[in-house]
């Protein structure tokens, strides 16, 4: 299964990473900071860690794990 | 190395407004570097003065930041200096296409092997969002009130027509066709140019109705097509699109090279005295 | 044959390109304007018989960022230009300034202002080349007065750029860049050159801008085992932008104090007969040459008359000049300008010394007879002075 | 010769005066221990109007370059020799092109015409003009030597011998017509 | 009036070199003043510095001679701020496309409605011939001794590119069809640009083994071909050839037209209160 | 709603553009940058209100070009910008002056050099604003301190433009220009207003720099019945080029000599409690405001301070300086850069009176306290004077 | 009131600390006999940093318009809280938002926290929390009147009444706050 | 029939207007200056006019003539 982190430091709220998550993996918290709450949906696209203005992302696991 | 470890960062997190698409090309362009095994001592940045002329910052390799406009006159004199290092100037459509726009299509019609990235956010976002010259029509922003009514430059293919052997278009929201493009910039030998199509959306996307930070990247997303099914569509339908891929791609022999031949003929007539 | 190695008879313009090889000079870029344009020309031959490069930018702007980007890259770097170029090159003067690149920057000067008369010489630039660039900052400026100067001068502005990272401005006027005459061009030893100093730190540690109580930091090339951040804009030891007022202070004040400060070091003059002067001649470029002339006339005529020449021009050569105005009943300052320079000269003068000007801007050399006039006329009018 | 030596090569853009000129200077210069300034004034229109160079050769340092009292003048169009005909004075010779200039009498100077043009087209190349004048130059003031100019002619044009040659002959044209006065 | 009324007579003969294009120019552009009824008090020469631009000196109207390169810039403010005048500007190729070519596209792309004439001598007259923007490759030049390295503009495919209406390439040689050119381009509301090559012999012919006055036209002529044969040409050999005749003539509202919408827009806001 | 429309509370910046509009200014061209954008953000607003034109240029060089022609169109015209854009205006700066065409050019000063630090205040403009371009020639400099001074004294700027035919430098820091205060932008008398002489003679007789003895000649706008030629080059009363010497040296004495000539009419200064000092504070722009609060707390402490403030910055106020130098016994100088002003009160001090800088270059502004440090520090030193 | 008033707004960039001194500025210049000026100090980084404007309103001209002894510090962040908790002495009053803002102890100052963050969600915008504060502004200082900062807010906003009501929902909910002291 | 005149003043010998004749008309004087000496051949197409950089030359008459 695959496991977006999230830096709460770097990370800015400003939704990119859930607005275009391409399977709407994403939930918001009540300040804008995304988790990644849907995880078993996550393809392990990568597209949110790549389009993360704040490089705040982290993807690990996979399929295999 | 690895692409994190060229990012500086002690000065994270980054300076730019929540939203704003240049951390999302700045990322691209140190996977890239790690991709093509640069090293910190082997490669420049050089920047130009705007909120992506801040890039430089958070980039662990030479830097050099000049002035507004600049950057690419300054990263002709380093690379024909050293032709080994491998230049990368960034640029804002203010700072590369609107002031800079000179040495934009100098720099592509002399074929430096140089790579400039473009952000265009279609607005100079550091001082406040005014106009630039790739502003569309229409759009308003602080200095165009009332609407704008300049048309922006189809900047790819101005290049293109420059000259330059390598010209892609590219988006944050393609990042994967963007980054793509970058790779293949860094690679060619000559002067290579990619433009990616980014939000600013504290200046740009809020005074054209789009509030979110994500409102604008959306908007780009709606709004862009690909250069082939471009082809169909007529002039005015194409002004209001972002025309994303390759404007350019063919062999040219680079500047440095060439200039070998001079050095070779100089010496010829020098030693055949003077 | 050897002979005609050595000793040649060319234009100023074209000694300096010969001057600036010597000194080890392997990169110009430029935009031509007249009447620097041979400058232009004799490197783009010259050069790439010394493995140098030569490139034409797009305009001044390009020319001097070129130029930088040159010298970060490890190639001593110059471009020449003159009036409306050296206008358009202030901004990115600042830029060296601001990330204490060495470069040298030629202008020969033409009448203006603005285009003017483009074949003709003045001097109108003395004061741009000191305050052309906005905010405050230092800068070393020297003025040729023969070909000769173009040769050996021009190793001087290089050594003086990468001894101090910093933007050399040589400024010529049309008189000596289009002037032919004899030049010994000589090959320079070795220890007559000065390049900039490198670190020997580890990398790690490599600080550009961590500059020595009075020096400059060592200056590592672009692609060499340091990595090097250079910035235009307000930055700290290590290149990063920095707006900590402190931080401001320091660095704004070692752009002036790292010129100011060495003075002595940098401050050339010549001095004509001045062990005994009722008179002396207070003259810079060109206009020495009409200075000299009309002080042998003068001699010839018994009149005690000397010439002080600024070969530095900036740092203002203060103590000289106050020399000068101490040890002369008069000082005449003839240049080809509505008077820049004597503003300096007055500036200094706390001795009630008698200061006047030979101003000339009609684009014609001054002739020693017009200076000779003002000898008299200066005699005349202080004739209880000299009495 | 005087110690020091005024000479004003005039004409009109084109006419290469400055290389007439510089070849002098590096005669002075590089072949006899002397020197030599040359100045050249022209305005934004370098082409086909009023141009001079003024050369100066002497035997001591040269500060003021330019000519202050002629002690020769070569004037090769009407314009240059209107300008200077009226100007200089006794002690000065003037030689002028009487194929293309109408001299005026009574002159102060002593004033010589020499066919120059005609012989320039006979040499086979108008632009030879100003070597040719040269010749005349040498011969009559013995400034430089003849062998320092054709040593510098020499060196000039050492890869180009088919135009040595139509210089040299230019040169010695001159320096004959001079010998014939 | 008269197309010869629009001299100066009495700066006559003009002050060019024996053969060199400038008069040719300037003589057909008098001929369309005189087609089109502009009176010397409605016409403003605009010129940058060069040999073309002196032209004004010879031209009866009233001008504006402003800096190297920057003609374009005076003229966009001198046609905004009274938009009844007929602006006409005049550059060379180092004036307009090298050191000015930021203005242009710039000026094309803005769509004022000012027309530029570049006459284009592949090099630097004035100042003794040097290479400039749209030297072609391998040529020499005064700053090219050993042959030329760089590729020189396609200069009307690059204004074309930046988003002038108009836009058209003539020459000397084919003078008639040059002066159709110059008089469509003076009609033409909007942005208009004509590119004259033409012939400098004092500095590029001669340096180029063209010794007589009229041996670089006649290379010229016989390295012209039409835009419709030259679609049939490979990107080199495009690059030697001049290609002769319109690469734009489209219909797009002007700057001064659309901005007397933001002058109703404003007023109305400014009525409405502040 | 009366009082709304003549108090405002509003940035130096915006009461510039009111200030402008009021003088009967209607075209704008420019290029943003920090810290003067609000001048191009209020001018893109309001300028078509009054059918006005903004128009936004590519960069800063085209922007002074689009002004110049825009004027020579006959539209009174202004263009802002900052340090980097006002090195950049510098060569087409000289073409306004010899083509003699009114423009009024904004400088809000931010520390430099190059880049420096956008948001910063500092006055290292004073000296480039005077010998920025190349050549020899004459310039109005006017420097605001309040918020109220951007208005009134911009239709002077514009005044003396149009008087002088002369580009007008308006010499602002980010102090005053970011500075919100109360302002009256009142209805401005049509006789305030200066506006360009217009010719009265025949077309044909009409020649744009035939100027009178003591002033400049009328200038016909582009489109009207004259034909008007105008040059950057040097040229004759017709506007064609002109080389003769005489007609250089007339003209380039002439863009000097109308503006040092009219001397009286140009200089503007303020005085505050200088009929009874010990010590002037010399001052401009947004350091006056730091001079005049260190005089009132001075003076509250029994001191005899006075404030001499510069309004006018060039032509230099010479006399009024002298009279401070003379009329006190130490002149203090404070300014945000390392001593240029002072170069210039020295140069004039031909009175052995004591002349010391308080000079801040970290981007702050100064304080009343270092004002006030250094007052004591001069009566100190100088107890013998004082004393 | 004291004849000369200074007032700090501090935060971080794009809380709208400069709208908030504007109003405070017009409502004492427009609407009251006084002088007052505005100064703001921020970086190049105008996004995201520190960021302060200094607010004096005085019945004296003004000419030193930098806060030099501050009568009041509003803290909307916790950088700028930081900055001035130490600084300030005791004559001042320091305010800041309790729902942001980890306070200390011991001041100098006397210090109040109030909820503005969360009041601003509640009126629905969190933009209106400058609005709050001038409530509480004006409330706990007197500076200038209600009537005058509601006159302002009536003239900034007269062609959006959505608008207006919000902040004048704001400004009221500030005061209300204060008035809870 | 057509005539073309040069003004000797104007006129600085430079060949285009002998070289580009599509009839080759001209003659040209041993300095350079051109004589429209085959004036019967002159077809009266006014290019030599129009190509003459020092506007030195002048068509006049015509067929009529
Ligand atoms: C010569 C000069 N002019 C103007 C400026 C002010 N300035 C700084 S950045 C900028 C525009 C930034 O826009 P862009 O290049 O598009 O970059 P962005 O901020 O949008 O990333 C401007 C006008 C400057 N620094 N220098
Ligand atoms: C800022 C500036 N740089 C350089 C020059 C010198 N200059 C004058 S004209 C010219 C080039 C002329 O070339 P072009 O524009 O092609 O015109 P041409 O003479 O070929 O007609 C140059 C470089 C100048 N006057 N101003
Ligand atoms: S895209 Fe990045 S910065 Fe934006 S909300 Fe997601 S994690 Fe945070
Ligand atoms: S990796 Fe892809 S699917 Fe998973 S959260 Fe990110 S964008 Fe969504
Ligand atoms: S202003 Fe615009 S471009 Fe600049 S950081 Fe913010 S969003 Fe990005
Ligand atoms: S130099 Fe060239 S462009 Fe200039 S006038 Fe002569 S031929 Fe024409
Ligand atoms: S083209 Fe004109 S200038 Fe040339 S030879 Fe013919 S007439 Fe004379
Ligand atoms: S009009 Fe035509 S045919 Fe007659 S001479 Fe001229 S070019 Fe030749
Ligand atoms: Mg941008
Ligand atoms: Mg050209």
């Amino acid at each position: 299964m695959w496991k977006v982190e999230v830096n709460e430091k770097l990370c800015k709220r400003c939704g990119i990473c859930s607005t275009f998550c391409p399977v709407k993996v994403f939930t918001c918290e009540i300040d804008g900071l995304p988790v990644h709450t849907y995880q078993e949906k996550c393809t392990g696209c990568n597209l949110c860690v790549l389009r993360c203005p704040d490089i705040a992302l982290t993807l690990t696991g996979g399929k295999e794990q | 190395m690895k692409a994190q470890e060229f990012l500086v960062k002690e000065k994270f997190p980054l300076f730019w407004c929540a939203g704003c698409g240049n951390g999302s090309v700045m990322h691209a362009i140190v996977r890239c570097f790690e991709k093509l095994n640069y090293t910190r001592e082997n490669t420049v940045v050089v920047t130009g003065i705007g909120c992506w002329g801040k890039g430089d910052d958070y980039i662990n390799t030479n830097t050099f930041h000049g002035t507004h406009g600049r950057a690419l006159a300054f990263g002709t004199g380093i690379k024909l200096a050293n032709p080994e290092l491998n230049v990368v100037v960034l640029m804002g459509d203010g700072d590369g296409a609107t002031i800079g726009g000179n040495h934009l299509i100098h720099a592509a019609r002399r074929n430096v092997d140089v790579t400039s990235i473009v952000v265009n956010n279609l607005n100079y976002g550091m001082t406040g969002g005014q106009y630039s010259g790739t502003t569309p029509c229409n759009k308003t922003t602080s200095t165009s009130r009332y609407g704008h009514i300049e048309h922006g430059f189809d900047l790819s293919g101005l290049v293109a027509a420059a000259g330059a052997p390598y010209v892609a278009r590219g988006s944050v929201y393609g990042i994967v066709q963007l980054e793509k493009f970058i790779l293949e910039a860094l690679k060619k030998k000559g002067f290579s140019f990619v433009e990616a199509i980014s939000q600013c959306p504290t200046h740009f996307g809020r005074l054209n109705g789009m509030k979110e930070p994500a409102g604008m990247l959306n908007w780009i997303k709606e709004n862009s097509v690909s250069v082939s099914s471009a082809n169909q569509l007529s002039d005015s339908e194409r002004e209001n699109k972002f025309i994303l891929g390759k404007f350019a791609d063919k062999e040219k022999e680079d500047y440095s090279t060439k200039y070998l031949r001079v050095i070779r003929e100089a010496k010829k007539i020098k030693e055949g005295g003077k | 044959m050897t002979k005609k190695q050595d000793i040649r008879f060319i234009q100023g313009n074209v000694a300096m390109v010969e001057g600036a090889i010597a000194a080890g000079a392997r990169f110009y870029a430029g935009y031509p304007i007249t009447p620097s344009s041979e400058v232009a020309e004799a490197s783009s031959i010259r050069l790439p018989q010394e493995d140098g490069l030569y490139v034409q930018m797009e305009d001044e702007i390009a020319s001097i960022a070129a130029i930088i980007g040159a010298s970060a890259s490890g190639k001593k770097s110059y471009t020449a230009t003159s009036g409306p170029g050296f206008s358009l090159m202030q901004e990115n003067l600042g830029v060296a300034i601001m990330a204490e690149v060495p470069c040298v920057i030629i202008n020969v000067q033409r009448s203006g202002p603005s285009t003017g008369l483009a074949t003709k010489p003045a001097q109108g630039d003395f004061l741009q080349s000191r305050w052309g660039t906005h905010g405050d900052h230092g800068i070393i400026v020297l003025s040729p007065s023969t070909v000769q100067d173009c040769f050996d001068l021009m190793i001087d502005a290089f050594n003086y750029a990468e001894k101090y990272r910093t933007p050399v401005i040589f400024l010529a006027d049309e008189i000596v860049g289009h002037i032919r005459e004899k030049v010994v061009i000589r090959e320079v030893d070795e220890n007559e050159i000065i390049n900039r100093a490198q670190p020997d730190c580890e990398p790690e540690e490599y600080k550009p801008f961590n500059h020595t109580e009075n020096g400059v930091a060592p200056l590592a090339p672009f692609g060499d085992k340091y990595v090097v951040r250079l910035s235009g804009s307000t930055h700290d030891e290590r290149g990063f932008p920095c707006s900590r007022p402190d931080n401001a202070d320091k660095f704004i004040r070692h752009y002036t104090d790292k010129i100011e400060k060495n003075y002595k070091d940098i401050v050339k003059v010549r001095k004509y007969n001045l062990e005994d002067v009722d008179i002396t001649l207070v003259a810079f470029g060109g206009s020495t040459r009409s200075a000299l002339e009309a002080m042998n006339m003068a001699r010839k005529e018994g009149k005690k008359v000397g010439v002080l020449q600024l070969v530095t021009l900036w740092p203002f050569p203060e103590d000289e000049v106050i020399d000068a105005l101490i040890n002369s009943k008069a000082v005449i300052v003839p240049e080809m300008n509505l008077g820049q320079m004597i503003r300096e000269v007055k500036r200094l003068n706390d001795f009630n010394t008698v200061v006047q000007g030979v101003n000339r801007i009609d684009s014609m050399a001054i002739t020693p007879k017009e200076i000779l006039d003002k000898i008299a006329e200066v005699e005349n009018e202080s004739s209880r002075i000299f009495g | 010769m005087k110690s020091r030596y005024e000479i004003i090569l005039s004409g009109v853009g084109g006419q290469g005066l400055v290389v007439g000129g510089t070849i002098l200077g590096e005669a002075a210069t590089m072949f006899e221990n002397l020197n030599s300034t040359l100045t050249t004034s022209y305005g934004v229109e370098t082409r086909g109007t009023f141009t001079k160079s003024d050369v100066i050769i002497s035997k001591d340092e040269i500060f003021f370059p330019e000519v202050v009292e002629e002690d020769f003048v070569l004037a090769l169009a009407q314009v240059s020799y209107d300008k200077y005909a009226k100007l200089i004075n006794e002690n000065c010779i003037l030689v002028y092109d009487c194929n293309s200039i109408d001299p005026v009498d009574h002159l102060k100077a002593r004033q010589y015409g020499f066919p120059i043009t005609d012989a320039a087209r006979e040499i086979g190349n108008i632009a030879t003009a100003n070597i040719i004048s040269l010749g005349l130059i040498v011969k009559m003031t013995g400034v430089v030597s003849v062998e320092s100019v054709t040593n510098v002619l020499k060196e000039q044009f050492s890869k180009k011998p088919k135009i040595y040659e139509m210089n040299l002959n230019a040169f010695n044209k001159g320096l004959e017509m001079a010998e014939q006065l």
